[in-house]
């Protein structure tokens, strides 16, 4: 039941709480139940407002330069096209990001890494596929070694098209990503 | 006002006990209140100052007045995040290290005092215990930060977090020991070790009395946070995120939290130490007399975590060796010297 | 100046502050316990490096330099032990009948041999290179 | 200064059998078919006699309709002369095999494992011929050969097929094309060798040693390539480059566009110095078209080029300074800022601000738009002044001093012998620069010198980027009093068929010597384009240098190579 992912016991006391009963179900029952109604309180709408508002405005990207709109992200983060601004800074490890960006090409040798990337990833997460080598293959449509559908392999939200698309359309990108967080309109019930 | 005064001070002669338990419990839920929306403009001013040095706008389309509302942002978001224990991890010392983090930031702020009241020509300090070696208490439990960061390192089985725990801790063990010398070449001048006698006893501040000192505390304090030019143990580039790879959502985000309350904490404790604390040119500021003391520590306080933000916007990082080598063959000799200093200016002057 | 030693009473306080500290991340921890989705799958709990799957597991036996540094650092921390409890002997008026070579206390000519000696210490630390970063 | 037609002769009369269809192009370009048998001998020859120190990289050509293959070897000098010899070597087609010259040469390794894992040439006496650039389940399939069967590959995206790992780990497998299937050429042999993983642990001595991942994804270098150190504490005792993460195979689906759409894939090889690339492709063509550009295009093409040298040297400098200064460091900010004012200038010319496809061949695009001119001499002194201030920052700056003085130095004698070009090589105190050395457009008329430093360490290469920007813009500065009016393009008619014939056309890239080797066989599209990137001869000299340095020194050095891989890996 997670107690010692709360508290540092060792996880043997995890075990013999999960065997104790409460009313006469087991504890592990009662303390699903009780999740799952707590998340269905929050699906309803105020709190679900306010969890929304403060995933839109702390998106962190994963710094992973991948070919041309990679430099372009650099440009996003930095000083002029200020990503800052809408709370969007790079983090450097997977388990720290919110969103995973798919900036450039998608190559054979590059698809296990990614999936492994976007696996580490915790729950409430997005994916921005920016250029046109990450949409849809791009110039490299027919090349041997380019992955040409990003969209099977991972839940792309925003397709930022363009080759490579400007750092504004990188903000415009963003802004439909925070909207999209907004209206919960990414059909993963966070 | 004086008689509340004279109540409460012949109440806590008779019981002491209760009056401590009293005054513990209202501090911890005060200090506890105050230091953590304090930590969070700290975090705050490092991301608005810091884009106000790379010449770019902060976080300010979040919502309020220069986004202030950017942390609640961030703290939901962080709240609302998956919490995710990788296989292979060390679970009891993983799960608790952020917990030490933050209860050794917790102790240091019993022993500080955050200014003092200006009542009646006198001035009462705001502290919770008041000991007469807080000044050693403090800078002994600034580097429980040290063990959690070592804890986290080690535990989270990833090759980048124990190269950042080992880092983490020879950096910090290099600048344990300056920083002590530098405490008591002040206590020397001071002739005691209690914060509020230190602060009283300046009437010329220790920073201009023993410079020396007070470069090399300012270096050991920076290089205990883990700030920019002395921050290997979480260097971006070598090792992705140091010791806190692993750590994802509202524990990486009580790591990250507690590393800048300590900053809080670590430049109030300069102020103190060394810029005279509340004392201040016009004591009884004409307006708000009572507070004044107060006001006169905050912007001291300001002051300091500026300049520690300009260090990060400015300097590079240093390799760790060099980091070790600057502590042990220059800080240490350096503040022994300083020691000296303090005792000949201390016996003569004060 | 010294004042009588501190009750023991003034130590409350920090027991509640060193509870107080505990209880706020572990709140925190069981909020999301509640709030936060939780799907966990083997492929999220795999360790993370670069992308790719690490080449045997990270705990290495680490290097004996770091045992000397720890040496060096006990010793040096024992010093500054040694000088809290000095600070409020030397500058005792007591202490003013015993004067050493004309002005200079007693107490300060003795700390000054025990530094002088750690100090030779630190110099043959540095020049066998024990406080090199390996 | 010997010339071809003299290399020639004396290699005719050394080697009497061994030369055959010798061809001079012109002052300092040289073509032979060497005999297999004595290709060795002849490069030692010309090696120890001819002062032809710098071998520039080779290229395989699969000659389908003559059944056989051929691997060209570009050697050059560093300085002695500037003479290219491009020495061919014929094999039959059935099991190709060419001596290798990887003994001679040192940085012939990586030419040569890429030219195996492309065509299936087979290099007698290459130490470890493993796969560079592809991932384990192509190599085999030869795919640069003419008749690769799974080309032009519309589905490489939808056979992947999941395969999760124990450990939680995902692989993919990619069962054969329809066309392979029915065509029956599915390749079952493959050659066996240790993969790159295998290779690594081998070197792991004691229990104290980890081999750590400054894996694919890492904030270092623009471009994921999987650098990974064997760490002892914190020393780095050995380096292992792995590189192919953003191969995108551009020279085999050039082979697939016609000659004008060529231009736009090599804007994509590197990304951030993309004018220098189409003029070298644009100036191989013309050579092979015999076009003459007029002046004022020449003039435009060199300021153009300068413009994205100066933006390409500030991004990777800039780049750089977040690996040693955290991502939060001012100067890294503001170098971004003042990329922003050239890529807007250069921006006004071409309309795109990386992917410019502007050069054409005979000319460019367009012509400069009118207030081009003020805006330029209102933002170069300006430019001038904050790079002078940059270069004093570093300067001044003790920790910078500390952490990059005699960091990865390379002494010039080992930089010839790894081949490396460019910024890397001017560093150690060799004048190697393009512009003088094969001079092409107008460079000849502008005055200007080589920027090279003293101990080819960090600090040096970083100091030589800053202060070839104040060059680029005392060029630009004589382009644009000097330019005349004039056409744009020439008006001969480009015809759609380029001539038969070859040509190797070089062009000083901001990252070092760039070279295109581009094949015609008379029809529309290039029978064959073989790109020496600049960055691909950098890349490999970088794990001798990491040797006994620590972690944060390995990534400083990284980083001041200033690197590019999706240059290198094509």
């Amino acid at each position: 039941m997670g107690i010692s992912d709360v508290i540092p016991v060792p996880v043997c006391i995890d075990e013999e709480i999960e065997k104790w009963t409460i009313f006469g179900q087991p504890v592990t029952e009662v303390w699903f139940t009780t999740t799952e109604k707590i998340h269905q309180i929050i699906q309803m709408g105020p709190i679900k407002n306010i969890f929304n508002w403060g995933r839109k405005n702390s998106v962190y990207f994963l710094m992973q330069p991948m070919g041309c709109c990679g430099v372009e992200m650099f440009v996003f983060g930095a000083a002029p096209y200020d990503s800052d601004r809408f709370g969007c800074i790079p983090r450097n490890t997977p388990r720290q990001t919110d969103v995973m960006i798919i900036s450039g090409y998608l190559t054979r040798k590059y698809l296990p890494v990614f999936k492994n990337l976007w696996e580490n990833m915790p729950e409430p997460k997005w994916c921005i596929a920016i250029g046109e080598c990450a949409i849809s293959g791009g110039p490299f449509y027919d090349s041997y070694n380019i992955i040409q559908n990003t969209g099977d392999y991972f839940p792309i939200d925003v397709y930022i098209p363009g080759c490579p698309p400007r750092p504004e359309q990188f903000l415009e990108g963003l802004i439909n990503l925070q909207e999209k967080i907004k209206q919960r309109k990414d059909k993963r019930d966070y | 006002m004086d008689g509340i005064i004279d109540t409460i001070t012949q109440f806590a002669a008779q019981e002491p006990a209760i009056f401590a338990l009293i005054i513990g419990i209202i501090g911890a839920a005060v200090l506890s209140g105050v230091v953590n929306v304090g930590a969070m403009l700290v975090i705050w001013a490092d991301r608005k100052v810091m884009s106000d040095f790379c010449n770019r706008f902060g976080p300010n389309r979040v919502g309020g007045r220069w986004g202030i509302l950017q942390l609640g942002a961030d703290a939901i978001k962080l709240f609302t995040k998956e919490d995710v224990i990788p296989a292979g991890v060390d679970k009891g010392v993983y799960v608790w290290a952020p917990i030490i983090a933050s209860a050794g930031t917790m102790l240091v702020a019993a022993a500080i005092p955050f200014g003092a009241l200006h009542i009646g020509g006198k001035n009462y300090p705001l502290v919770v215990a008041n000991m007469d070696i807080s000044a050693f208490y403090v800078e002994a439990a600034l580097s429980i930060m040290s063990i959690a960061v070592f804890m986290a390192g080690y535990s989270s089985n990833n090759k980048y977090s124990i190269l950042g725990a080992f880092r983490g801790i020879a950096r910090m063990i290099a600048y344990e020991v300056p920083m002590g010398v530098c405490v008591i070449s002040v206590a020397v001048m001071a002739h005691s070790l209690n914060l509020v006698e230190i602060v009283e006893s300046q009437t010329l501040w220790y920073a201009f009395a023993q410079p020396l000192g007070f470069v090399i505390f300012m270096i050991a304090l920076v290089t205990d946070l883990g700030r920019v030019p002395f921050d290997q143990s979480e260097a971006e580039e070598e090792i992705i995120c140091g010791y806190s790879t692993e750590y994802s959502g509202i524990r990486w985000g009580l790591l990250y939290f507690q590393e800048y309350n300590n900053f809080l904490l670590g430049s109030v404790l300069v102020s103190l130490l060394f810029l005279g604390g509340w004392h201040g040119p016009i004591i009884p500021i004409p307006l708000l007399d009572m507070v004044s003391p107060l006001i006169w520590l905050i912007m001291k306080v300001i002051i300091v975590i500026w300049f520690i933000i300009l260090i990060r916007a400015a300097l590079f990082r240093m390799r760790i060796d060099q980091v070790t080598d600057l502590g042990w063959k220059w800080m240490l000799p350096l503040s022994i010297v300083n020691l000296g200093w303090a005792v000949i200016v201390g016996t003569y002057f004060a | 100046m010294a004042g009588e030693p501190m009750a023991v009473v003034n130590y409350i306080p920090l027991i509640i502050f060193l509870i107080m500290g505990a209880i706020v991340p572990i709140a925190a921890l069981a909020a999301i316990k509640v709030i936060a989705p939780n799907r966990p799958s083997r492929q999220k709990l795999s360790i993370y490096e670069g992308g790719l799957k690490p080449i045997r597991d990270a705990k290495i036996q680490y290097s004996v330099q770091y045992y000397l540094f720890a040496i060096v650092f006990v010793i040096f921390d024992v010093e500054v032990l040694f000088l809290y409890p000095w600070i409020y002997v030397y500058a005792n008026e007591a202490m003013q009948r015993f004067m050493v070579f004309g002005s200079m206390n007693i107490a300060v000519f003795e700390m000054l041999l025990f530094i002088i000696v750690l100090l030779v210490g630190l110099i043959y630390a540095i020049k066998k290179e024990a406080l090199r970063w390996v | 200064m010997t010339n071809a037609s003299e290399v020639l002769s004396s290699l005719q009369s050394a080697f009497p059998g061994a030369v055959t269809d010798a061809r001079v192009e012109s002052d300092d370009r040289l073509w032979a078919t060497i005999d297999s048998k004595k290709i060795r001998d002849v490069c030692k020859y010309m090696t120890d006699k001819l002062g032809f120190d710098h071998y520039a990289g080779s290229a395989g050509v699969d000659w389908i309709a003559r059944n056989e293959m051929e691997v060209v070897e570009i050697m050059t000098s560093y300085g002695a002369h500037n003479v290219v010899a491009m020495l061919k070597v014929k094999t039959p087609r059935d099991n190709p095999s060419v001596p290798s010259l990887v003994d001679m040469y040192w940085n012939a390794n990586w030419y040569e494992r890429e030219t195996w894992e492309m065509f299936g040439i087979n290099f007698e006496g290459h130490p470890e011929l493993y796969p560079l650039l592809l991932s384990d389940p192509l190599v085999g399939v030869w795919p640069w050969r003419k008749d690769f069967k799974g080309y032009p590959d519309l589905t490489t995206g939808e056979r992947a097929v999941q395969i999760t790992t124990p450990e939680g780990y995902t692989e993919y497998r990619f069962p054969p094309t329809p066309a392979e299937i029915e065509a029956g050429t599915v390749v079952t042999e493959r050659p066996k060798y240790p993969t790159f993983r295998e290779r690594e642990e081998a070197w792991i001595k004691s229990d104290s040693e980890m081999i750590m991942h400054l894996g694919p994804q890492h904030a270092m270098v623009p471009g994921p390539f999987l650098l990974d150190v064997l760490v002892e504490g914190e020393r780095v005792k050995k380096a292992f480059l792995d590189i192919g993460y953003i191969h995108k195979g551009i020279e085999k689906i050039m082979e697939n566009r016609t000659w004008l759409q060529g231009i736009t894939y090599t804007d994509r090889m590197c990304y951030v110095a993309s004018l220098s690339n189409n003029e070298c492709y644009c100036g191989a063509v013309e050579r092979l078209l015999g076009l003459e550009v007029p002046l004022r295009a020449q003039y435009i093409r060199v300021i153009l080029e300068e413009l994205s040298r100066i933006q390409s040297h500030l991004i990777g400098t800039g780049e750089f300074l977040t690996l040693i200064a955290g991502v939060g460091f001012a100067p890294w900010q503001y170098m971004i800022i003042d990329r922003e004012k050239i890529i807007s200038l250069i921006e006004s010319v071409t309309g795109a601000r990386l992917t410019h496809t502007f050069v054409r061949f005979g000319g460019v695009r367009n012509d400069l738009p009118e207030g081009f001119d003020e805006q330029c001499r209102k933002v170069l002194p300006y430019m001038k002044s904050r790079v002078e201030e940059f270069i004093e920052f570093f300067a001044q700056d003790p920790i910078y001093h500390a952490r990059m003085e005699n960091i990865g130095s390379i002494s010039p004698e080992t930089a010839k012998r790894m081949g490396c070009a460019g910024r890397v090589l001017r560093a150690t105190g060799v004048p190697y620069d393009m512009r003088k050395e094969d001079p092409i457009l107008v460079y000849p008329e502008l005055d200007f010198k080589v920027v090279t430093g003293t101990r080819g360490d960090s600090a040096d290469r970083i100091d030589c980027t800053l202060r070839e920007i104040l060059e680029s813009i005392h060029i630009i500065e004589q382009c644009l009093d000097r330019i005349p009016s004039g056409p744009i393009k020439t008006e001969a008619k480009i015809p759609k068929k380029v001539p038969a014939g070859e040509a190797y056309y070089r062009v000083e890239d901001p990252r070092g010597e760039m070279g295109m080797y581009v094949i015609s066989d008379g029809g529309d599209k290039p029978y064959r384009v073989k790109v020496r990137g600049p960055f691909y001869a950098t890349f490999q000299t970088l794990t001798p240098l990491l040797e006994g340095v620590y972690i944060a020194d390995a990534v400083a050095i990284a980083g001041s190579m200033d690197g590019c891989p999706s240059e290198s890996d094509r």
